[in-house]
């Protein structure tokens, strides 16, 4: 496990999503969260879960990031005119970062070292999602499905 | 024949009944139809009643009762009942012949009247209410048929109604009578509550049998002074007798059948039928009740013939005649005589029945004039009506051996003779007859002797329709004499159930003589005193009295009716005029100031209870609720819509939660 | 320094707040998505890490939740948009400080 | 197990040597780079991903270079002309010319575009395509990276394309371009989802989506003659076929490369850049056909597997480029002959015909596996195959409904 490469993998992370949170354009705004995304899938590969980095790029990357770029092309006029951002929110977000790390610098149960696991195969995960997590994949399944149709009744109204 | 009528005996008086309601459906115009329909109903009810007189004829102490249930509430039933006995029989030949008498006369006498039709059913109405309450059987019949008789005397007093006159004199006569009748009802109840029930004979426990007046026991000397109170108010006997002088303003038919003949009667009838009751206890036939009776038989008899004495219209006179002769009843029934007083009636409804459709045919001649004043000279001109008038009058003031009202007279003056307590009534009765035989003697010197006066000018006799009236009653006032006699007293024993023998030697009697020297007496008086009065004499006015003359004060005394009536005025009346206006003075003052006051009392609790609501609880729940509005806008303000304000509330909600797990920790 | 489970939690926490400065800072609807997304990527985060420094238990449930959770949040990315778009056509803007017709 | 059966016609070990000799050369580097003193483990690790990074991108950038000529000779003799024969030897070395042509030329780049933007895009599409071909087995042992999850890897990566592209549209700053972006992505996204689900009956016969499980799979003959590849079986024929269909609109190329369509919209996406922006966005393409053939080759035309069992001797990477040039034979043979699709079409074709067809090539696998893979699950699976094909071929069938044709434009 090299903690060398999470670090800096972390670091990368975080700078992106940082950009994100606070550049002012908004397109370059979508492709730093894009970054980070991308930072964040390559923690879940050093973590030993490929599979859901994999997932992660997959939906996020290939579908969300895509709807995020065509919602601002459709909503071009206003872009530009976004004013800095506003101190409460900053320092509320810095106020919360500081409670987490100290409650999870006080756990001390939570300061373990990453025990051997065997590697999570596609198989495993298959089988689990089969096994134990059908219903829960029907009902994703399901959710999707609704969540799309939704979209597209929100969306498609114009066209009438 | 005779035996279904005793079957049916309402038919009696229903048919008059009957005959009145179809009178009173023709029009107005129908003169003719309507006289024959009464005519018809009158002479079919004196054949009825002659077949039913008959069977009572065959045994001494005959009876027949038909009882049926009126209603029935819960499980006792009210009975009512027809009776038939000798009293009741007799009076129901005695009224329908003298009514059918009446009926004849009243066809002349009202021809004239537009409103003849509605007379007739009227008088066909009466004759029907009285017949109802000569047959019942129960006191209650009786009673209602005693309110009917009431209701036709008003209606026939007030018969000309136009005349303000005749309607006060409708009311009082019906106002006075209905006092004697409260005292007559409650007697009523009061026997009906002590002897269970009002039937007078019912197969042994009605009311006058056995077993009810044994129930009656003690309360019957009260119960028997208030049904008399009804006889009182009713026959005109002493303190309610005002209203008979006044019911002269009817027509002159009117008051012959009835203020002669049988309304009036009514009162000693029915004292005769609960005679037991007055009886009950009596002591050598004496009881309270009845020393009570006499007394004010006596009193109306004396006071109403002296008053007669001064009276100058012609129906007045035999109006306060008819008073004094029922207290000469009254006196009869007191003392024990109940045959001699009821045959006393009988024979007075004749010749006063004559007397008064004389005096009817008189004022008809004289064309209206009733002032014996102003008429006289009429023995010429009307000489029938004078020749009936004058028998009439010679029975009337008890002339005896020819005449049924001497022979009366002489029974009632032998019965008194005998009455145990006091001999004062006998003493002052005779007096009476003296007196009777004055005013008549006066009356007839100013209607039928001296020269014409004014009203008499030409007076002419009666049309024939009228004058055969006068004759049969005439006739009957002598021939009924016949079976008056001691010599074969028959209706005497008919009456106490005795069969008559006859017996010539009993034909002169000690009272005979004694009456005849009275009679004579009295003659000679009015004679004496009223020689003068038809002939027009320069010393005195016209028109003033011979005794107002000679003696003022006691002739305006009596002339006024002794101020009974005013008396009554400033007493009674005066009375019930102050307590009238006292009780409208309490009603506006005090008792309108007192629901005034507690209105107040409300309205001063409702201002109180506004004012605590206006301001204690509406204040409060505005307060509250401007209140609860003021927070809900401040909580509001945090709902500013703002989707990031959210989000830090929950962050801050997380760091809250964490700061606590710290202070926790 | 080896790789403990706190200082992925640290990370995650750290995403998860860029995550809300994100959502709570920028006026732009988009931004808002943006934030929540990284919020939710850093909750997935935790899943995933507390698997893997937890002993193995049979089916791997860290990461069965993470999958669903990127699931439901793609479905979620998806409405919220549309409804970003279905605004800025109705309002004609996205900035959020004008979206407030729920005010209270 | 897996290359017991390859002792063909040469000597054994001489086939292995051959077969195996780019193995052997990096674990030669690799121990190279051992006696350094005290390296710590990653090291070795980055080495040897260097090395196998470097091998990939020598072998696919020569290919590339190859591919533009050649494709330019092959579409002139199906032109009936000559192809470029002016540079070098039957102008092979036209690429050079090109590449030397593109360094040269100005890069120039719109005022207002977004700088940024415009400059990662080219990058974004050509790391996106070269991490795609890392997961593909060229040979035996000659997998660059083995990723338990290699297939969805590929996809994964697969799908950051329609960003960098959107990133291109967008970053010129230029109606065209942006209107070129969007079609190459709407055509893409569509085409995405029936790639996956043609891959889906293979990985499920498989049971595992690491590549060299799938070709190992794919070892062995039929009857000694017919090779075990799913392409014969006749769900993975028609699986074969709409994944070729669809990474052939994957990778924007001919019949369907509507989004650069030089005679519509000039170069689509590609309009605003020049110089060395669009060789990059050139290779790219390239790049990204090169890794749906590869990808094609292993899953349905058994990999680095020889088709006869005489030939065995012939080394495994030999066989994997020569499928790879037979596919892109075909590609540039189809861009020689059809003619481009309208855009609506494509998609049309995409949600009415292929997206069923892939799924009734995920039932007829399904039938095929539990008729027990052998002749009767073969027909069985191609009669599934047959009827939902010829049903669907007579719904869509257009030619009699006849309806005036309407033109839609741009409201």
């Amino acid at each position: 496990m090299s903690s060398a490469a999470a670090v800096i993998i972390a670091i990368l992370m975080l700078a992106a999503a940082l950009a994100a949170a606070t550049v002012q354009k908004l397109m370059h705004a979508t492709l730093s969260f894009a970054l980070a995304l991308v930072g964040v899938a390559a923690l879940f590969f050093l973590l030993g879960a490929e599979f859901v980095g994999l997932v992660l790029v997959f939906v996020y990357i290939g579908a969300v990031a895509v709807l995020i770029v065509f919602t601002i092309l459709l909503t071009r006029r206003d872009v530009g005119n976004d004013r800095d951002a506003n101190w409460g929110g900053a320092l509320l977000a810095v106020a919360v970062f500081g409670g987490l790390t100290w409650a999870i610098l006080k756990t001390q149960s939570v300061a373990i070292v990453a025990p051997h696991i065997r590697t999570l195969t596609v198989k495993r995960i298959g089988e689990a999602l089969m096994t134990g997590y059908v219903w829960p994949l029907q009902c994703v399944g399901l959710l999707l499905t609704a969540a799309l149709i939704g979209a597209l009744v929100l969306v498609m109204e114009e066209k009438r | 024949m005779s035996r279904w009528i005793i079957g049916h005996l309402w038919l009696i008086c229903a048919v008059p009944l009957a005959a009145a309601l179809a009178i009173l459906s023709l029009p107005n115009s129908r003169h003719k139809s309507a006289a024959t329909l009464a005519v018809a109903g009158q002479i079919a009810a004196l054949v009825m009643s002659f077949l039913a007189f008959l069977p009572t004829l065959q045994t001494p102490g005959f009876r027949v009762v038909q009882n049926f249930t009126w209603f029935a509430f819960g499980d006792n039933a009210l009975q009512l009942g027809w009776l038939l006995d000798p009293l009741a029989a007799v009076m129901l030949t005695m009224i329908t012949l003298v009514g059918l008498c009446i009926f004849i006369f009243s066809t002349g006498y009202m021809a004239g009247d537009k409103n003849f039709v509605r007379f007739f059913a009227y008088l066909s109405f009466f004759s029907g209410a009285m017949l109802g309450v000569v047959i019942s059987n129960s006191l209650l019949l009786l009673f209602i048929c005693w309110e009917l008789v009431g209701l036709a005397s008003y209606l026939l007093i007030g018969f000309w109604i136009e005349r303000p006159s005749a309607a006060a004199a409708a009311k009082k006569a019906f106002i006075t009578t209905r006092i004697g009748d409260m005292g007559f009802f409650v007697g009523l109840l009061w026997l009906y509550g002590r002897s269970g029930t009002l039937l007078f004979y019912n197969g042994g426990n009605g009311c006058l049998e056995g077993a009810g007046l044994a129930m009656v026991g003690a309360s019957a000397t009260s119960i028997a002074l208030l049904i008399f109170c009804g006889a009182v108010g009713k026959s005109g006997q002493f303190p309610l007798h005002v209203w008979l002088p006044d019911a002269m303003e009817g027509p002159t038919p009117v008051s012959a059948l009835i203020h002669a003949a049988t309304m009036v009667a009514a009162g000693v009838f029915l004292v005769a039928r609960v005679y037991p009751i007055f009886s009950l206890g009596a002591i050598e036939g004496v009881t309270s009740s009845l020393t009570v009776v006499v007394w004010i038989g006596v009193t109306t008899a004396l006071m109403a013939a002296l008053i007669a004495i001064a009276q100058a219209d012609i129906k007045r006179i035999l109006a306060y005649s008819t008073v004094s002769q029922l207290g000469l009843m009254m006196v009869s029934l007191g003392v024990g005589g109940v045959a001699a007083g009821m045959m006393h009636l009988l024979a007075h409804g004749f010749f006063k029945a004559l007397l008064f459709l004389g005096a009817g045919s008189v004022i008809h001649g004289c064309r209206g004039e009733q002032d014996i004043r102003r008429m006289g000279g009429l023995r010429r001109l009307t000489p029938i009506t004078f020749s009936t008038y004058a028998i009439g009058m010679m029975a009337l003031s008890g002339v005896p051996l020819f005449f049924s009202g001497g022979w009366t007279k002489e029974e009632i003056l032998h019965v008194t003779g005998k009455w145990p307590v006091s001999r004062l009534p006998y003493y002052l009765l005779m007096i009476g007859v003296v007196l009777t035989a004055l005013y008549m003697t006066r009356q007839i010197i100013y209607v039928f002797f001296g020269d014409r006066r004014t009203g008499s000018q030409n007076a002419h006799e009666s049309p024939r329709v009228m004058t055969m009236p006068l004759i049969v009653l005439a006739s009957c006032a002598v021939l009924f004499s016949i079976v008056l006699t001691p010599a074969w007293p028959w209706l005497h024993d008919y009456l106490t159930d005795q069969s008559a023998q006859f017996e010539f030697a009993r034909l002169i009697q000690p009272t005979l003589f004694l009456s005849l020297v009275l009679v004579g007496g009295g003659f000679a008086l009015g004679i004496w005193m009223y020689r003068k009065a038809g002939i027009q004499d320069r010393a005195r006015p016209a028109e003033t009295d011979p005794l107002e003359f000679t003696q003022p004060g006691l002739f305006r005394f009596l002339e006024n009716k002794m101020w009974i009536d005013e008396l009554y005025v400033r007493t009674v009346i005066a009375f019930s005029w102050t307590s009238a206006r006292f009780s409208d003075w309490m009603d506006r003052s005090f008792w309108d100031r007192l629901a005034r006051g507690l209105g107040g009392i409300g309205q001063l609790f409702g201002i109180f209870t506004a004012g605590v609501d206006e301001r204690g609880i509406n204040a409060g729940i505005d307060e509250t609720t401007i209140g609860t509005r003021g927070l809900g806008r401040l909580i509001s303000g945090a709902h500013s819509g703002q989707i990031q304000t959210y989000l830090g509330v929950i962050a801050i909600g997380v760091l809250a939660l964490l700061l606590f797990y710290a202070w926790l920790a | 320094m080896t790789l403990t489970l706190q200082v992925v939690l640290v990370v995650s926490a750290a995403l998860f707040s860029t995550g809300l400065l994100a959502a709570l800072s920028r006026r732009h609807a988009i931004f808002i998505l943006i934030g929540i997304e990284m919020m939710l990527a850093a909750a997935n985060l935790n899943f995933i890490a507390f698997w893997r420094f937890s002993p193995q238990s049979q089916p791997p449930v860290g990461v069965m939740i993470a999958i669903f959770s990127i699931a439901i949040s793609a479905a979620e990315a998806a409405v919220g948009l549309a409804l970003v778009i279905a605004v800025y056509r109705h309002y004609g803007t996205t900035n959020v400080d004008h979206l407030d017709q729920l005010k209270g | 197990m897996i290359n017991q059966s390859i002792d063909g016609f040469l000597h054994p070990n001489v086939s292995k040597f051959v077969d195996q000799i780019f193995v052997n050369a990096k674990q030669w580097l690799i121990s190279l780079l051992s006696w350094l003193p005290g390296a710590p483990v990653w090291v070795i690790q980055v080495a040897s991903s260097l090395i196998n990074i470097f091998a990939l991108l020598f072998v696919f950038l020569t290919l590339f270079a190859l591919m533009s000529v050649l494709e330019r000779k092959i579409l002139g003799r199906i032109q009936n002309r000559y192809g470029p024969n002016r540079v070098g030897p039957f102008g092979l070395l036209q690429p050079v010319a090109d590449g030397i042509k593109m360094l040269i030329k100005e890069d120039i780049v719109p005022v207002r575009a977004d700088k940024l933007v415009h400059f990662l895009a080219p990058i974004l599409i050509a790391a996106a395509a070269i991490l795609a071909l890392g997961i593909i087995p060229y040979g035996r042992n000659m997998t660059p990276f083995t990723i338990d999850g290699g297939i969805l890897f590929f996809f994964a990566v697969g799908s950051t394309t329609e960003l960098a592209v959107f990133m291109a549209g967008w970053g010129s700053n230029n109606k065209f371009s942006m209107l070129g972006a969007m079609r190459a992505i709407a055509q893409m996204i569509s085409y995405e989802l029936p790639l996956i689900i043609t891959v889906l009956p293979v990985v499920m016969v498989v049971g595992s989506l690491m590549p060299d499980r799938i070709v190992a799979a794919q070892a062995g003959y039929t009857f000694g003659l017919v090779p075990r590849w799913f392409v014969f079986t006749p769900w993975g024929a028609a699986a074969f076929i709409l994944f070729f269909v669809s990474g052939l609109v994957e990778s924007n190329r001919t019949p369907f490369d509507v989004p650069e369509g030089e005679s519509e919209i000039v170069a689509g996406h590609m309009t605003e850049y020049s110089g060395f922006k669009y060789a990059t966005f050139f290779m790219a393409e390239y790049i990204g056909m090169f890794a749906i053939t590869g990808l094609a080759a292993t899953l349905f035309l058994g990999g680095w597997h020889s088709p006869f069992f005489v030939l065995e001797f012939i080394p495994s990477y030999v066989w994997f480029f020569a499928k790879l040039s037979a596919l892109l034979f075909v590609y540039i043979w189809l861009r020689g002959t059809l003619p481009r699709t309208r855009i609506d079409q494509i998609m049309n074709f995409a949600w009415k015909f292929i997206l069923p067809m892939s799924f009734a090539c995920l039932v007829a696998a399904a039938v095929w596996h539990y008729a027990g893979r052998g002749l009767r699950g073969w027909l069985w699976s191609f009669v599934v195959i047959a009827i939902i094909y010829t049903a669907l071929s007579m719904l869509l069938d257009t030619r009699r409904k006849f309806a005036p044709r309407v033109y839609r434009f741009a409201e």
